[in-house]
């Protein structure tokens, strides 16, 4: 999945001009009533626990990931797994991988630990040069923001797969392989999620409370930790929510051109990778990576959804669509603005001004029809 | 680590290959020849071969090409002064004649070579093939501008080795002298009884050299051969081959050419050739490949098939895969690790991971197990199939470790499940019953080479893997253990730095022999006497399953290339 | 049978009833008011008419009919007739109520053609034809621009042509003038007015401004809470109002006539002057000069009301006042010495309450920011000087702890100005400080600013484009069109006797209350206009 | 269009100093890079003295700087090279010679692009069509069974690596089934038909994974615009749904599509490189994975800028169609 579809995807469904969050407790109690997220998060909680636990796990088993088990395999017919299913026997719950006869419960349990490790630390380096960049760009002056946008340009323009290939290639050998690899996706993927901040940040400094804390007497980067970082929160979180299953595929494909994490570390990608030939010939061995990387995909992206709708201030009106009441269907649309809250009466008398569309050099800001939003407040008109 | 290839050797990080893919030959069975239907069958003259391989053809002009016994797809289109025999198994493993009139006439010491070339052979344009042509041939490939073949002419012509083709030096070389038309005289600066041999490879295709233009003859190259290039997209990733009207059985008794015309596709995914080769669907019918084998998981699907199983020829090819040591680095100095290791390694760990006991065979011997070599079965250091932990501690006991070691293996990150990750973790699990720990280093694949190729950085025990220029003790023992060939200031091969007189002397005097079959057995008995000083393990010796097409006939697989052969192949 | 007849309608989201009860009449050709504050529920009760509450989880109750379909027992494809076709709705928005994607003439051909089958060229020709009846000038041409390419009236008018298009027998304005400035509101009422006239349908408007629903309707109907308070014809509710709560929202009205009630105290010392201001925004072509050669002074204790229509730039001006821009041309001097940046003597109070205070802090620590920017560390004394501001202006000092959210509008404001307060300003410039409230809370609001002046000694500059509202807080006045300031003097004089023909214009668009006076004055446009 | 003509040159001006801070950073990051690349090119038994020579002949022991002046010498001037037997001319833009092949860089481009081309423009055709049509259609349905059944063959796609999808189908497909051939590309001038045929399963691969993207995307966008107030407007005059899903929410909400199309040229461009090593398509990506084994710079180099520039001028195009479709937007 490509980060720009992400920040499209999210950009759509915060208006950072309306206060978002009002508080953790309003967060949980919106994303409380999502059935579905809820059970994402659930499932989300278990697989990190799962990944925390597996050397707990694999004891219980009785086996470790790393162990062969030549017997296990037929050395005749290419080392597929002896007896049914790949081998599942109470000794070994999901049966053997094929040639070296591992146990794959053990490797499924553990490569949890580095695909989904590895891709939480890439999306922190992404949010955190994501933050650091789009704020910069958006509070720097004009060449500071020429200059980032250029950077982000440039990003944006290579392609990721190669830079990998490459830079992991430079990189020392010393240097801890899951730690690289999250690094180096994270070094080169963060573009969208700057130009998410930027544009956020760019509408959110044209707010009174930012106009408001600078008259305070407040620095540039007072400002920026106390009244736009809070604000640029949402969509972040938001993002980086889709950002988390990205990464574990972009993972997954660096294992598959031979750059991913090394062996005998498991990981997902990597039993995808070499499971992928053994599709005929013994197809446990690639539905169960492949079946772990969809649940967790699923779950996160559900999740995903379910934080954005808790963030977004709008979203009162979807919740109800939500959980799938047919009847309700409808309420968001035809409500529009006439919400029970009696939006009437209280937009500001000045007329509006012309819109402030984002120029296309953010296309992934906002959507042309939030420029509406900031209508309103009289600008340079 | 040379790779033998087809094509010279291209570093293919990328590929679904689960088996040792790709560039390698191999022999067909020792005993039975290739199996399946394709061996039975009468073969016909006519209708389109397809070849469907991984590596595209990117080279074909014959200086540049490294090849083993002529190469299958160039061997179509260069003739050579000799070639391989044609013939399945270890009959395939004999030098014969082709453009010469027998297989070299060597002077009383073996440095003075000389052939004679038929009658009657011409170009794919009718004009005579000379001499004077393969001169310039072999000159051409000196040209910094067209490297890429085997070191040997250089190494052993006399003043080749500071020549740098007749771009710079129109002058020649004077010790490759061409009397007249038909005949060809070579001088060596010391007795090498395996020339012809060496005569095999594409460097001694004709050139004409008023066709020849230079990086770019590899674009028309002239064809001696059955068959000439009438296409050649996108830098050899699509051939197509046809008829050489001028070329004739009369004068060529090795290649059969059956097929009218040859389409040779490339740059595919190992998987997908062997997926197409066995739906076998249209034109993949009559398809081969050169440089695919089947991958451990693709085997076990076609061995639970009849129909695919009786379309899988074996092949062998002297190669073989070891850990190699180098015992200038602790704790490897001391013999007795050495020997430890040697006795603890589980080799079946390692087969399986090499694609289980139908793709690797046991290796005790540095030496390929097959007869050409000298092939002398011994196993010095018995580990048994599943390792010999006791003896392996009570050495290291004795060497100073009775607490077990901990020592690092260095392999690379390709996959050619070779030198790869897959092959170290199984080495890794097969030594811990003996209370050996070993830490992985893996280095990207160039990273790799540079390493373990280089006297100052050679890590202390590492993955290596070595193949035969030809089947013969010779190319295989002398680059590994002859300490005259330690280089210090590039890629070096001889790992073990071992240099040691008798064993020099001994290399020499075999060079001396021009009885092929005599010095194979003194190659065997050498081999044994170097594996004594346990500076490398054996692992194993890859097999290779080669799946072809329904309508293919007449499969022929040599031990000395161990894939089909296709000047043998017809589709009718 | 009358056009609208609602009975005892009660419409409620959730836990809420927005609408409790209510029921009218209103006959063919009548105009009737729905008057009321923000969350009298006076748009559900637009929105109900024309069933728009259906599938949207809304608990309707009671019955709705119009021109004799029963909204709520109607079939889909009833209903889909009466919207448009009976009863049309013009929104308050005018430039988020139409598509922007589409030229406004193929928006209205599009209307038209669900209730007439007829071909799209002819749809076509309505468009241009209601756009020309609504007076958009070359309306051929125009309708094929796009929404964006409208003025905020013209685009008024375009809705309301889309209204006409489909001939209805209802039109229901849904605030249609709150978004607009002043001459231009005074324009669309005279437009729906005349149209009214012309073509005999009802019309239902629906507003906060009591003075708009004076100056269109016949009956008025004042709502609060979701039900009637008070419901009679135009003048005797405006004039001689019989509930408490009408009498408190026509209280609460500012009057264009009447001056200021208590002057502020003007001293000598010039504590803001601004000389020759100029703020140009965009490059190349399309630079322009939104404030152009501005001076002013501002006195100790006395407020200077800066007015002006939307694009006249008064809020660039009070924007550069503060510091928040730096002029392009001329400076700003602080108690006579030129100041360039943000100053904590000089504060702002800014329009929108909804985003003048960040949502994601309580407002105690944002009222803090200007003590804690200033270096204060000790949080007792932080804490104890935000109670005190918090009570002075009207809120609890158990308030600190709570977050935006929990206030309404004005107490909203309230928060804004003590911010302002904790920096020991001398000067304050309000933006907009009101326009986003209500009548009643607008009052509370404008005279707590003046009480904080006469206590503080501060000087305020009030930025408004509502002419009333300026007229009660300010001492002078200074009208702003087009980047200058076109008349500056003593508030009364500017009033009474403007001597700027803009200023004339702008007080004769002002709607007036007294619907007799309303009728005189919209003659006298018309005849202006003629 | 004075607007449009100031537009074009900032971006060309912009897609200038963007191309030429790659071409840097990819000189120097492969500078860095491990391997001994005359070797690599000599073959590795070649002698120390041999690959000596080659290294001359390739310039690689000249410093960095004046190996990437070269380079720009030849994107400006051409270049000439020997044969051995003669002088070659490699005209400007000449992007140099491969160091494995000694084909010049700017024919390779040539010869691979078209396939790459071929593979993600149709593949876009399909993931556009596919994830615009299956996110309106699961807007429209929210909360029933169709979006639901949706949404879970929408995360498959996108949980699913385009090696997984690609083999699966091709096994399935070509193996099984016998439906279509196993892909072998054929260029669309040769046999249009056959172009279609054969690369039908890498567009399917390379689109199900992107559409996935699309189909959320505008979800999210058409349940926004659904949410506006002109859409209400439309919905109080009677129109009906069709009408207003289809034309007016639709059209709203194909904006952020666009701008997302033209970001993706550069993700589609790195499943490219996953999509033709699998189905063995002769394009851009295959060869670059390639190129960057052998640490072959020029090709790497070359084939980058040209990525780049696709990616570039993607963006460019995206702008002005988004301007096209709403004309409050200014081209800056």
């Amino acid at each position: 999945m490509s980060e720009a579809a992400l920040s499209a995807a999210t950009a759509a469904g915060t208006d950072p001009s309306v206060p978002a969050v009002s508080g953790a407790r309003l967060f949980w109690r919106r994303l409380r009533t999502q059935r579905a997220a809820l059970v994402a998060a659930a499932v989300v909680a278990l697989l990190v626990l799962v990944a925390l636990a597996a050397p707990l796990l694999t004891a219980i088993e009785g086996q470790d990931p790393t162990t062969y088990h030549p017997s296990l395999v037929d050395s005749a017919r290419g080392g597929v797994p002896i007896g049914p299913f790949g081998g599942v026997s109470g000794a070994h719950w999901l049966g053997v991988e094929p040639q070296t006869g591992r146990d794959l419960f053990a490797r499924l349990v553990y490569g949890a630990r580095v695909s989904l490790g590895v891709a939480l630390a890439a999306t922190l380096v992404q949010v955190a040069l994501g933050v650091l960049v789009g704020v910069a760009s958006a509070l720097g002056n004009r060449w500071v923001d020429q200059i980032l946008s250029r950077l982000s340009d440039i990003i944006v323009a290579m392609p990721l797969m190669i830079m990998a290939l490459a830079l992991l290639a430079i990189v020392p050998n010393g240097f801890p392989r899951p730690v690289l690899v999250a690094l180096v996706i994270g070094l080169i993927a963060w573009g969208s999620i700057a130009k998410i901040v930027r544009a956020q940040t760019l509408t959110l400094k044209e707010l009174d409370h930012v106009s408001a804390a600078r008259l305070s007497g407040w620095n540039t980067w007072q400002i920026a930790r106390r009244e736009l970082l809070p604000g640029i929160a949402a969509p972040v979180i938001t993002y980086a929510a889709l950002l988390v299953p990205a990464n574990i595929t972009v993972e997954a494909a660096l294992s598959f051109l031979g750059v991913g994490v090394k062996p005998p570390t498991p990981s997902w990608g990597q039993m995808l990778t070499s499971a992928n030939v053994w599709y005929q010939a013994a197809p446990q061995y690639l539905l169960l990576p492949a079946g772990a990387l969809f649940v967790t995909l699923v779950a996160l992206t559900v999740l995903g959804d379910g934080v954005r709708t808790a963030l977004d201030p709008r979203s009162a009106s979807r919740l109800r669509v939500g959980t799938g009441r047919r009847n309700e269907t409808k309420a968001a649309d035809a409500q529009g603005g006439s919400t029970p809250s009696g939006a009437s009466g209280s937009t500001a008398p000045t007329a509006p001004t012309a819109p402030t569309v984002p120029a296309p050099s953010v296309p992934t800001g906002s959507t042309p029809a939030a420029g509406g939003s900031t209508a309103g407040k009289e600008g340079p008109a | 680590m040379r790779q033998p290839s087809v094509t010279r050797a291209r570093v293919v990080t990328v590929s679904l290959a689960v088996a040792v893919a790709a560039s390698a030959t191999a022999c067909g069975p020792k005993d039975s020849g290739a199996a399946g239907s394709g061996a039975d069958a009468t073969p016909h003259k006519g209708g389109t071969l397809t070849v469907l391989n991984a590596n595209p053809q990117a080279d074909f002009d014959p200086a540049r090409l490294y090849t083993s016994g002529g190469g299958n797809v160039p061997s179509l289109v260069f003739r050579t002064l000799t070639t391989r025999n044609r013939e399945n198994g270890a009959a395939g493993a004999k030098v014969v004649p082709d453009l010469a009139t027998d297989t070299g006439r060597p002077n009383k010491d073996a440095t003075v070579w000389t052939y004679t070339l038929k009658k009657g052979l011409k170009y794919e344009d009718g004009t005579a093939i000379t001499s004077a042509d393969i001169k310039y041939g072999i000159e051409r490939s000196f040209a910094p501008e067209l490297s890429g073949g085997a070191p040997y002419l250089r190494d052993w012509l006399v003043g080749a080795a500071d020549y740098q083709g007749p771009y710079k030096d129109p002058k020649g070389l004077a010790s490759i002298e061409t009397p007249d038309s038909r005949t060809i005289v070579f001088h060596l600066n010391k007795p090498e009884g395996e020339f012809p041999y060496l005569a095999t490879q594409t460097q001694t295709t004709p050139v004409p050299k008023s066709k020849d233009t230079g990086t770019k003859y590899e674009e028309h190259p002239v064809s001696s051969g059955p068959y000439k290039v009438v296409e050649n997209d996108n830098d050899g990733e699509h051939l197509v081959l046809t008829r050489n009207t001028y070329w004739s059985s009369a004068v060529d008794s090795e290649r059969k050419a059956y097929p009218d015309k040859i389409d040779v596709r490339s740059g595919l995914d190992s998987s997908v050739i062997n997926q197409r080769l066995s739906a076998s669907q249209g034109t993949d019918a009559a398809a081969v490949t050169t440089d695919t084998n089947l991958g451990p998981a693709e085997l076990a699907k076609v061995t639970g098939d009849k129909e695919l199983a009786s379309r899988v020829g074996t092949g062998h090819f002297g190669y073989t895969n070891y850990l190699a040591f180098n015992p200038k680095v602790k704790p490897f100095d001391n013999p007795k690790v050495r020997e430890a290791i040697s006795y603890a390694i589980d080799r079946s760990s390692v087969i399986n991971a090499a694609g289980g006991s139908s793709l690797a065979e046991s290796a005790t011997t540095f030496l390929p197990n097959q007869k050409s070599f000298g092939y002398n079965a011994y196993d010095l250091f018995p580990a048994g199939a599943t390792g010999n932990a006791a003896k392996a501690k009570e050495l290291l006991k004795e060497a100073g470790y009775p607490n077990g070691l901990t020592i690092t293996l260095t392999h690379s990150n390709s996959k050619d499940f070779e030198t790869s990750p897959e092959i170290a973790t199984a080495v890794q699990d097969a030594l811990k019953k003996a209370g050996i720990t070993v830490k992985l280093q893996g280095l990207e694949s160039n990273d790799y080479s540079d390493t373990v190729q280089n006297v100052k950085t050679e890590p202390g025990f590492f993955l290596a893997h070595w193949g035969a220029d030809w089947p013969s003790g010779g190319p295989f023992l002398a680059p590994i253990f002859d300490g005259r060939q330690i280089v210090k200031d590039g890629a070096n091969f001889n790992s073990g730095q071992l240099n040691d007189k008798s064993v020099n002397d001994e290399i020499d005097a075999i060079n001396k022999l021009t009885d092929l079959d005599a010095a194979a057995q003194r190659w065997g008995a050498l081999d044994k006497k170097i594996a004594g000083e346990a500076l490398t393990v054996p692992l194993f010796h890859p097999v290779y399953k080669r799946l072809y097409g329904k309508d293919i006939k007449n499969v022929v697989i040599s031990d000395w290339t161990g894939v089909l052969d296709i000047s043998q192949v017809a589709v009718k | 049978m009358s056009l609208v007849e609602v009975t005892g309608l009660t419409v409620g989201f959730g836990s809420l009833k927005a609408v409790d009860g209510l029921s009218f009449r209103l006959e063919r050709g009548g105009a009737l008011a729905l008057v009321g504050e923000s969350g009298s529920g006076k748009s559900t009760v637009a929105s109900a008419l024309l069933g728009l509450h259906r599938g949207t989880g809304a608990r309707v109750g009671g019955s709705v009919l119009v021109a004799g379909t029963d909204v709520e027992r109607a079939t889909d494809e009833e209903l889909r007739r009466l919207r448009g076709g009976t009863a049309a709705m013009v929104f308050q928005d005018p430039l988020s109520a139409l598509d922007p994607y589409y030229a406004i003439g193929d928006q209205i051909a599009e209307v038209h053609r669900v209730h007439h089958r007829v071909s799209r060229r002819a749809a076509r020709a309505r468009a241009v034809e209601v756009l020309d009846r609504v007076g958009i000038p070359d309306a051929r041409r125009r309708a094929r621009s796009r929404p964006h390419e409208f003025s905020g009236g013209m685009r008024q008018r375009a809705l309301i042509a889309m209204a006409l298009a489909c001939e209805p027998q209802l039109l229901i304005a849904d605030e249609p003038t709150t978004a607009l400035d002043v001459t231009v509101q005074a324009q669309i009422l005279d437009l729906l007015h005349t149209l009214r006239e012309e073509t005999g349908m009802g019309l239902l408007l629906v507003t906060h401004d009591v003075g708009v629903a004076a100056e269109s309707v016949d009956e008025v109907l004042v709502m609060r809470h979701g039900r009637a308070v008070e419901h009679g014809p135009v003048g005797t509710v405006l004039g001689a109002p019989r509930a408490a709560y009408t009498r408190e929202l026509l209280g609460a009205v500012p009057r264009v006539d009447a001056p200021r009630a208590v002057p502020g105290q003007a001293g000598d010392e010039i504590v803001l002057e601004a000389t020759g201001l100029r703020r140009e925004f965009g490059r190349g072509k399309r630079r322009f000069a939104a404030v152009d050669d501005v001076s002013l002074t501002v006195r100790r204790g006395e407020t200077l009301g800066i007015v002006g229509e939307s694009g006249s730039g008064k809020t660039t001006l009070g924007r550069m006042l503060v510091g928040l821009l730096a002029p392009t041309q001329g400076a700003v001097r602080h108690d006579g010495r030129p100041h360039t940046g943000v100053n904590p003597a000089v504060q702002m109070v800014f329009q929108d309450p909804v985003s003048s205070l960040n949502p994601r802090r309580s407002v105690g620590e944002s009222i803090a920011d200007p003590l804690r920017a200033r270096g204060e560390r000790d949080e007792a004394r932080i804490r104890g000087r935000v109670r005190e501001l918090l009570e002075r202006v009207g809120l609890e000092g158990a308030h600190y702890d709570r977050y935006p959210h929990e206030f309404s509008g004005g107490q909203r404001q309230r928060v804004g100005i003590a911010r302002a307060l904790a920096a020991d300003p001398r000067v304050i410039v309000c933006d907009e400080p009101v326009s986003a409230l209500d009548v009643t809370t607008q009052a509370q609001v404008v005279a707590l600013l003046g009480e904080l002046q006469r206590e503080l000694g501060l000087a305020l500059v009030f930025v408004a484009h509502d002419l009333a509202v300026v007229r009660q807080v300010s001492d002078r006045v200074a009208v702003m069109r087009r980047g200058r300031i076109v008349e500056e003097g003593p508030a009364d004089e500017v009033y009474e006797s403007p001597k700027d023909p803009y200023t004339e214009q702008l007080l004769a668009a002002v709607p007036a209350l007294d619907p007799q006076a309303a009728a005189r004055r919209r003659t006298a446009r018309r005849e202006l206009a003629a | 269009m004075t607007g449009f003509g100031s537009f074009a040159l900032r971006r060309l001006v912009g897609a200038v100093v963007t191309l030429f801070a790659i071409s840097v950073i990819i000189y120097v990051v492969f500078y860095a890079t491990p391997g001994n690349v005359a070797q690599i090119t000599c073959g590795p038994r070649c002698s120390p003295a041999q690959v000596h020579q080659v290294a001359q002949q390739l310039r690689l022991d000249d410093p960095l700087w004046s190996r990437y002046w070269h380079f720009l010498e030849g994107i400006v001037v051409g270049q000439d090279y020997s044969t051995g037997t003669s002088v070659a001319h490699c005209s400007a833009p000449c992007l140099g010679l491969s160091y494995q092949t000694g084909q010049q860089v700017t024919q390779i481009i040539l010869t691979k692009l078209p396939v790459s081309l071929s593979l993600v423009a149709g593949a876009m055709v399909i993931w556009l069509v596919l994830g615009v049509g299956t996110g309106v259609l699961s807007a429209w349905r929210r909360g029933r069974p169709t979006e639901r059944a949706l949404t879970a063959v929408t995360l498959a796609g996108l949980s699913t690596p385009v090696f997984v999808i690609g083999l699966v189908l091709m096994i399935v497909v070509c193996g099984q089934l016998q439906l279509l051939p196993f892909p072998q590309y054929v260029a669309l001038t040769d046999d249009p038909e056959q172009w279609a045929w054969n690369l039908l399963l890498p567009w399917l691969s390379l689109a199900l994974v992107e559409a996935a993207v699309f189909t959320r995307l505008t979800r999210a966008s058409m349940l926004e615009t659904l949410a506006e107030d002109h859409i209400r407007t439309f919905r109080a005059y009677g129109v009906g749904e069709r009408s207003i899903v289809g034309r007016h929410a639709l059209r709203g909400a194909l904006a952020p599509v666009i701008a997302l199309n033209a970001n993706d040229v550069g993700s589609a461009v790195g499943g490219a490189v996953l999509t033709e090593t699998l189905f063995g398509l002769p394009g851009i990506g295959q060869e670059l994975v390639h190129a960057v084994s052998v640490v072959d710079l020029p090709v790497v180099v070359g084939m980058v800028l040209v990525i780049g520039f696709c990616v570039v001028i993607a963006n460019a195009v995206a702008d002005v169609l988004y301007a096209v479709a709403d004309r409050r937007v200014v081209l800056v």
